[in-house]
């Protein structure tokens, strides 16, 4: 079970190595922000297999804070990319 | 027999997750890298969720992973439209096979009133 | 016409209850869970924030109004204050946990913590109230084009 | 009557966020339950007025019956969705042919629109760019069948419509 989840935890990481080439060579502003909401996405898979290998059930309190402040983070980048205001 | 239906499940999740940031590496265009990235990695991490209820049983742990899926099914595909949204106004263009683009119409009506 | 979608908007208005209750969870659960008042405070200040981001300062100020925001602001440091005096005055030294010593209680439950959860509570106010104005005035700064100050904000408030 | 429903929901998710049955020995947390009843009610004070346009559908149980019935539905749709993209990722050609369509649909609260530009997103193909009050949906679809706005629509839209409208209106 515990290499299982050493495994899982591995891919996770092979797949946010991809998010951040994405973020490092992406083209364009907007393509970096979908690379940035999708590494958030993932993380919180991250923080929850995180929580069955150490067994303690404060990560899934982390994973559930980083989904709702990467929404946030994604909404407002968004904005920004429309070239609307903060407040508008 | 929970444990092994919970371990295929979160197989499955990952490897949904592996194939939606393959998908960000590999497609041309930014419309089509963020719905292969959106759809893959918000279901992928959902079954990881839903396998890590399943493998901890209904204690707090399980149904806070349930609360988060719920909140990231809700809230991943509102965001992958604001995105999709704010590209097509900082002026990014379709990849060039494009067949149609009706959005495109709007923009210019909008602009001329 | 720059507004923001009808998804966003109606999105927003669902989950932004329920990322407050989830800050007062966090917020109520510091001393038994890691979180606490600084990180609780956050994610209820970041309600106010997509509030304001999907429907625009003047829905956010109608939740939570400016007038309101500034003696919050104020009042949680000085509830922080008053409990660590508290301590001073019935136990000797500040900050001594009064409550919790004049009724000790089972241990790991929510009640029996004495004055920690207040203190939670309190940095939690003043972080939430503290983080709002931060951005409200940084948001009206940029529109006003460096010429706006306080002033300014409580001008727009009252129209 | 939208406050008494957006209590009990709220409620009911922090009953569910703190978990107050200890299971090993069989007793309620009274505690947490009444911190939860106040916590409620704070987040209803505050925010009673941003609720969406009818939440009052929360309280029928007919809808909650339809909403379940949609989630094998809808499940179904999302993994045929994940197979696809995974064929297209790994096909060394990348066979697309994307475009942006227009979409018409006859469903008219916001909730509902908001629902079926969701599901949309999350279901093979295509992608919800810009929805429009009046229920005009611009959507970016990956493998262009259809040009025209009646053929678009009842590919893409159709087989969600009638179960959302059943749910929300």
């Amino acid at each position: 079970m515990e290499a299982f989840l050493y495994t899982a935890l591995g891919v996770l990481v092979a797949t946010s190595y991809m998010c951040l080439y994405r973020i490092g060579s992406g083209p364009t502003a907007p393509d970096r922000t979908v690379a940035i909401d999708i590494l958030g996405t993932s993380l919180v898979g991250f923080c929850a297999l995180l929580c069955l290998l150490t067994g303690r059930d404060f990560y899934m309190n982390v994973a559930m804070a980083w989904a709702l402040l990467s929404f946030i983070g994604t909404i407002a980048l968004a904005k920004h990319l429309e070239g609307m205001g903060f407040d508008e | 027999m929970n444990e092994y239906i919970g371990v295929a499940i979160v197989i499955v999740g990952l490897a949904f997750d592996v194939f939606g940031c393959v998908g960000l590496v590999r497609l041309p265009d930014i419309y089509t890298r963020l719905q292969a990235a959106t759809k893959c990695v918000t279901l992928g991490t959902c079954m990881i969720l839903i396998g890590i209820a399943i493998l901890t049983g209904l204690n707090a742990t399980g149904v806070k992973a349930l609360v988060c899926m719920a909140f990231v099914l809700i809230t991943s595909p509102t965001a992958a439209h604001a995105i999709a949204r704010g590209a097509y106004k900082f002026g990014v263009k379709l990849e060039e096979p494009t067949v149609v683009d009706r959005y495109a119409e709007t923009q210019t009506d909008e602009g001329r009133s | 016409m720059k507004e923001t979608s009808t998804i966003v908007k109606t999105i927003s208005r669902c989950v932004v209850g329920f990322i407050f209750l989830y800050g007062l969870y966090i917020v109520c659960y510091g001393h038994l869970t890691p979180g606490g008042g600084f990180t609780g405070g956050v994610i209820l200040a970041s309600a106010f924030v997509l509030e304001m981001l999907a429907w625009g300062k003047e829905e956010a100020l109608k939740s939570l109004p400016f007038r309101l925001a500034k003696p919050f602001d104020s009042a949680g440091a000085l509830a922080f204050l008053v409990l660590g005096l508290l301590g001073l005055l019935l136990g000797g030294d500040f900050f001594v946990n009064v409550i919790q010593k004049a009724y000790p209680g089972k241990p790991f439950s929510l009640f029996n913590a004495g004055i920690i959860p207040l203190c939670n509570i309190a940095i939690a106010i003043k972080v939430c109230a503290s983080l709002f104005l931060v951005i409200l005035v940084l948001s009206v700064l940029r529109v006003a084009a460096g010429g706006g100050t306080e002033d300014d904000l409580t001008t727009q408030e009252e129209e | 009557m939208r406050k008494i429903s957006m209590f009990v929901v709220l409620y009911v998710v922090w009953c569910l966020l703190v978990f107050p049955y200890d299971r090993t020995t069989g007793q309620w947390d009274t505690q947490s339950l009444l911190v939860g009843l106040v916590a409620a009610l704070v987040v209803v004070v505050l925010f009673g007025n941003a609720l969406p346009d009818r939440s009052c559908f929360l309280l029928a149980p007919r809808r909650w019956f339809w909403a379940l019935v949609y989630i094998p539905f809808f499940a179904y749709y999302c993994l045929k969705a994940n197979l696809e993209v995974a064929y297209l990722v790994l096909h060394p050609d990348m066979p697309i042919r994307p475009g942006i369509v227009k979409v018409r649909t006859s469903l008219r609260t916001r909730v509902a629109i908001t629902a079926l530009a969701n599901s949309i997103t999350l279901t093979p193909g295509t992608l919800t760019v810009d929805a429009d009050e009046d229920g005009t949906l611009y959507v970016h679809w990956i493998d262009v069948k259809f040009a025209e706005d009646d053929e678009a629509t009842r590919e893409i839209v159709s087989r969600f419509e009638g179960h959302l409208r059943r749910i929300f209106e």
